[in-house]
C-alpha cells in the first residue's frame, strides 16, 4: 500500500544516484515539481526517461543531473528546441549526454513491456528509418506463424517512476483525468513509484475518463499542489504558454539558465 | 470568388492543405502546420473531419489553435481520450487512419524525412526534436500528407537521418520494410504542390501556386526536380478561406 | 461510419455461413439477442469466439450453427455444466465440434493481437499445460535481448464481432459501462462489427468507468432493448438467475432444449 | 470459543480457507469455493483484503456472495474495473497477486489441477469448463492457495489432463516452465490441509479436521499419501465464524 509522504522524503528515499528514473506525463500533468525536488537533492548520474522531454527535462540536463536520455521527442511544445538538451548533445555541457531514442510507438510499447512483467514487446516500426541503428533496445523479431518480421523493443523498468495526478484519497488510491498518455504503464513499469498529486481528499468522487491506480500498485504519494505548474492540471490550472515562450529566451544562454534556476528552483 | 486581398505564402500553404482534407476523414495531426491546415478545413468545407492526436485526443474540436499535441483545448473538445498505448497500437498501427499529416525539417526526393539531426547523428550541427510518432504514422496511415516549407536546406539530395520513411530509395521499398500504408500522396509547400510519379516515386511539381516561378521552386529544391508536363496552377485563397485563416486564434491567448 | 439498422439486417448482411464470429461479452453485455438472430436466421458452419461460452453459445452450438468453438471457459455461470456444448464434444450432437481452447489470458491476447494489427502477442503462460498440445495458435518464442522462452499466441480477426452495449448516439458512438472485459479489443479485432444497443440516444453523457468506441471503428449499430438478457446490462436489468438454474434443466435433454428453442427463439 | 454447534465438512473447509487470508493481501479469486472463502474471510478478520476478479473488479466489496466472477454485485462494489486485458497483462503477469485462490476438478499429488476434461480429451467422457483464468494465476500469483473436496476420484494418481501447474513432476519444474509465481502453499479439502513438502513438492496432509479420521483421508486420495510427523488438528469452527458463513447471501437471492 502506497505511502503518503512529504516529496522532500519520497524523492530523499526512492531515488538514487545513478538510477533510471521516468518522469512521466504525457503534456499534461507532468511532474515538475518532483524533478526540481530531483534537482534540489543534487542527484547525479541518472537514466532519464520520457516520451516528451520537454523543461523539466531541460532543467535537469542543464543543471548536470542526467547523463542519459531516453526518450522519443525532446522540444518545448509549440515553441521550439530546448536549448539545454542541444547544449549537451551538441557541446556535452555541463556533461556528456548519451542518448537512447525511440519513436513514440516504440517508447510506449518498451513501457508497456514494462508494466506488463514481459522482457519485451512486438511492434512493426522503425523499419527503414535511422533509429534502428542506434539503439541496442530495438532487434528484429519474426512471427512464429506468418513469420512477418516485426520489431522487439526491450522493455523498460525504471528504478522509480514518477508521475504526477489530480487526487488522492488517504490511503493513497490516485485519481487522474484528462490526458492520461502513458502515466499508468510508468508507474507499472517502475520497480518503485511515486505519485505527486494536487490535493488529498476523503474520497474520491468518479469522473468520466478518469483513470484509478489503487493504493497498492504505488510505492509513495506526496501532495504538491502546482505540481505540474507551468505546464498544466485539467481540472486544477491552464499551461501558462508566456512562461513557455520565455524559456526558450532563459534556457538559450548557459549563465541566464544557471541564474534563473539558482533563483527560482534551488 | 478570388480575393483581392493580398496573402501570404504561407497562408496559401496552410489553406492549399486545407483543401485536401475531406468530411469524415480520419485524420492523425502533427502539431505546427498540419495542424493549422487541418484545423482550418474544419472551418471551412470539412466540419466533420476527425482529428486524432497522438496524445489520445480523439475527435477534438478545439475552437482555439492547440499549443501542442496535449494541449487541454483538446482535451476538453474531444469525443473522449485514450491512452497512449491504445493510441499507437490500436487505432494507428491496424491502419484505421485515413490521412497521417506530417511536417518535418527536411525532406528528399523520395519524400522521406528527417526531424531528428543536422550533420552527424552523435555530434549533431543541429539536434532537432527526434521522432515523436512520425515513423509509425508515415508507415501505417492509409496516406501520408506532407507539408513544409520549401528551400535548398530543407529539399536536399541526401537526408541526414532517415526519422520517417516516405519511399525509402524508391519503389518496392516500402513492401520490403513492412510498411503497411500507401505512404506520401501530396508534399504541400509555400510554392507549389509536390507529388510522388507513379512509377519512380520520385516527387514532382505537380502543381504551383499563383505568383511563384518554376525557377524559384526548382532554386528551393536541393535536388534536380521533375517538373510535371501539365503544370497546374494554384487557386488563390478565397476571401472565406482568408477570412477563416486570420480567424484561427491560438489556444492561450 | 457506422450504419445504424434493424438487428436482422445487420445480421443478415453482415454474417456468412462459414465466417469466424465473436459474440463478446465478459459475464456483463452478453449478446444475447444477436446470438437469437444468427440462430432464426439459421446460419451454418461457424466458427463461434467467445472466452466465456454460456447460454447463447449452448444455444448456438445446439441448434447446429457451430462447427467450431474458440474459447476458454465453457460454463453456466455459478450453476455448472453447458449441457449442449458437453453433448456436440462428447457426442457429436447435433454435428461434431472442433475446439480450439485456451487460457482467459490467452485468448486474451489473440483479441489484443488482433485489435493492434499484428499477427501474434506475447505472454508468459501455458507452459507445462495441456493446452500447448492441443491448439496450433500458441508457440514458443524467445525473447532476443534476454533468451528468455516464452509464449507467442496468434492473433484472431474474426469476419464479424458482436458485442452489446447500453447506448449509442445517432452518428453511431457507442458507450458502455460497468465490466467491459474484452469488448473493446473484440470490436477492433473484428473485419466487421456489429453493436446491438438498448437504447439510442441524442447525446452520450459520459459516465465514471465508461468506454466510449466511435461509430468510425464500428461497422453497425442496432437497437435490441433487453439484448442481453437473461444476463445483464449494468444500468438497465439484473441478470435473471432464475433462468441461468433453469437453464441446466432445459439444456440436459436434448428434446426438451429443441422444444424450448422452438417456442421461445424461433 | 469453539461454538458446539454441529457443522457440516463444507462449512470447515470453506471457515479453514478464510483463516489462510490476511488484511490487505491482493488476492485473485476463482469463482465457486475460493470465492466464498475469501468473502467469508472479509467478514471476519480480513475486511481490508483486496479482492481481484478476472472480469476486472478491483476492490470488491460485494455484500452478497456473488454468483459469478462477473456479476454485477462485484462490479457496483468495486473501487475500479479495469479491462480483461489488463487484469492478466498489468496485474496477474508481473506477480503482482499476492494469493491465486483457485479451485479444480481434480488434484496429483504434485498439486497440479485439472479442470479440463475426464477421460480422452477429443473423447472425453466428461467436458469440464476448461481453464478460464487458472493456468496464468497457478503460474504468477505470488503463491496458490487450492480447495476442492476431497475423494478418490479428485485425488488422483494420473490427471487426464493438466490444466494448471502445481509443481509439474516435482521440483525444478516450475523453474523449467518459466512460472514466476513459487506455486501453492496450501490445498485446503473438507477433511484436512495438504502442503507441499519442501524438498520433494509432493502434498503432505499437515492438517486434520476435528471429526475427521486419517483412514478418512487416505481412503479420499488416490495416491498413497504422506502424512506429516507433527499432524495438527485444525481449530472447529467458532459460532462466529458460523453465523458468518451461515449469514453469508448469494447475489440474486
Amino acid at each position: 500500500m502506497a505511502e503518503i509522504v512529504s516529496l522532500k522524503e519520497a524523492i530523499g528515499s526512492l531515488l538514487n544516484d545513478g538510477d533510471t528514473v521516468a518522469l512521466e506525463g504525457f503534456t499534461h500533468l507532468i511532474p515538475m515539481s518532483a524533478g526540481h525536488e530531483i534537482i534540489k537533492q543534487r542527484f547525479q548520474q541518472l537514466t532519464l526517461v520520457r516520451l516528451t522531454p520537454d523543461l523539466i527535462s531541460d532543467q535537469l540536463i542543464g543543471m548536470g543531473c542526467v547523463n542519459k536520455l531516453v526518450f522519443s521527442w525532446g522540444g518545448n511544445p509549440g515553441v521550439g528546441s530546448l536549448h539545454r538538451l542541444r547544449d549537451a548533445v551538441e557541446h556535452d555541457w555541463p556533461c556528456p549526454l548519451e542518448i537512447d531514442e525511440h519513436s513514440h510507438a516504440g517508447l510506449t510499447n518498451r513501457f508497456v513491456a514494462g508494466a506488463s512483467g514481459l522482457p519485451f514487446a512486438v511492434m512493426r516500426g522503425y523499419q527503414g528509418t535511422g533509429l534502428d541503428t542506434y539503439t541496442s533496445t530495438v532487434a528484429p523479431i519474426s512471427c512464429p506463424f506468418t513469420g512477418e518480421e516485426l520489431r522487439a523493443v526491450a522493455a523498460i523498468n525504471p528504478d522509480l517512476s514518477v508521475i504526477h495526478a489530480q487526487r488522492a484519497d488517504r490511503k493513497g488510491n490516485v485519481q487522474l483525468w484528462g490526458i492520461t498518455g502513458i502515466q499508468k504503464e510508468a508507474v507499472l513499469a517502475g520497480k518503485r513509484s511515486l505519485v505527486t498529486v494536487e490535493e488529498i481528499v476523503d474520497e474520491l468522487d468518479r469522473r468520466p475518463g478518469d483513470v484509478i491506480l489503487p493504493s497498492w500498485l504505488i510505492t509513495a504519494v506526496a501532495q504538491s499542489s502546482g505540481g505540474s505548474r507551468p505546464s498544466y492540471a485539467s481540472g486544477f490550472y491552464q499551461r501558462d504558454n508566456d512562461f513557455y515562450i520565455a524559456w526558450d529566451g532563459i534556457s538559450r544562454d548557459r549563465q541566464t539558465f544557471m541564474s534563473w534556476m539558482n533563483e527560482n528552483v534551488l | 470568388m478570388e480575393s483581392t486581398e493580398k496573402y501570404t505564402s504561407d497562408e496559401m500553404m496552410s489553406i492549399a492543405a486545407a483543401r485536401q482534407l475531406r468530411n469524415n476523414q480520419i485524420c492523425f495531426i502533427g502539431i505546427g502546420l498540419p495542424s493549422k491546415a487541418a484545423n482550418l478545413a474544419r472551418r471551412l468545407h470539412a466540419p466533420d473531419l476527425i482529428m486524432i492526436y497522438e496524445s489520445g485526443t480523439l475527435g477534438a474540436k478545439p475552437t482555439r489553435l492547440p499549443l501542442s499535441i496535449g494541449d487541454g483545448e483538446l482535451a476538453d473538445t474531444a469525443d473522449s481520450i485514450v491512452s497512449v498505448p491504445e493510441i499507437f497500437n490500436y487505432l494507428l498501427q491496424p491502419g484505421r487512419i485515413d490521412i497521417g499529416f506530417l511536417g518535418a525539417a527536411q525532406i528528399d526526393k523520395y519524400a522521406n524525412l528527417n526531424s531528428t539531426v543536422i550533420g552527424d547523428y552523435h555530434k549533431p550541427s543541429v539536434r532537432l526534436p527526434g521522432a515523436g510518432g512520425a515513423p509509425e504514422i508515415a508507415g501505417a496511415a492509409k496516406r501520408v500528407i506532407i507539408m513544409l516549407r520549401q528551400s535548398a536546406k530543407s529539399f536536399v539530395d541526401k537526408l541526414p537521418f532517415v526519422t520517417s520513411v516516405g519511399f525509402g530509395s524508391g519503389p518496392g521499398d516500402r513492401r520490403r520494410f513492412g510498411l503497411t500504408g500507401a505512404g506520401p500522396t501530396v508534399v504541400i509547400t509555400d510554392l507549389g504542390l509536390l507529388e510522388p510519379d507513379p512509377d519512380t516515386k520520385e516527387l514532382v511539381l505537380t502543381n504551383i501556386h499563383s505568383n511563384v516561378s518554376v525557377q524559384k521552386v526548382i532554386e528551393s529544391t536541393g535536388w534536380k526536380l521533375r517538373i510535371a508536363e501539365k503544370l497546374e496552377v494554384t487557386e488563390p485563397p478565397t476571401a472565406t478561406e482568408l477570412e477563416a485563416i486570420r480567424s484561427l486564434v491560438s489556444a492561450g491567448e
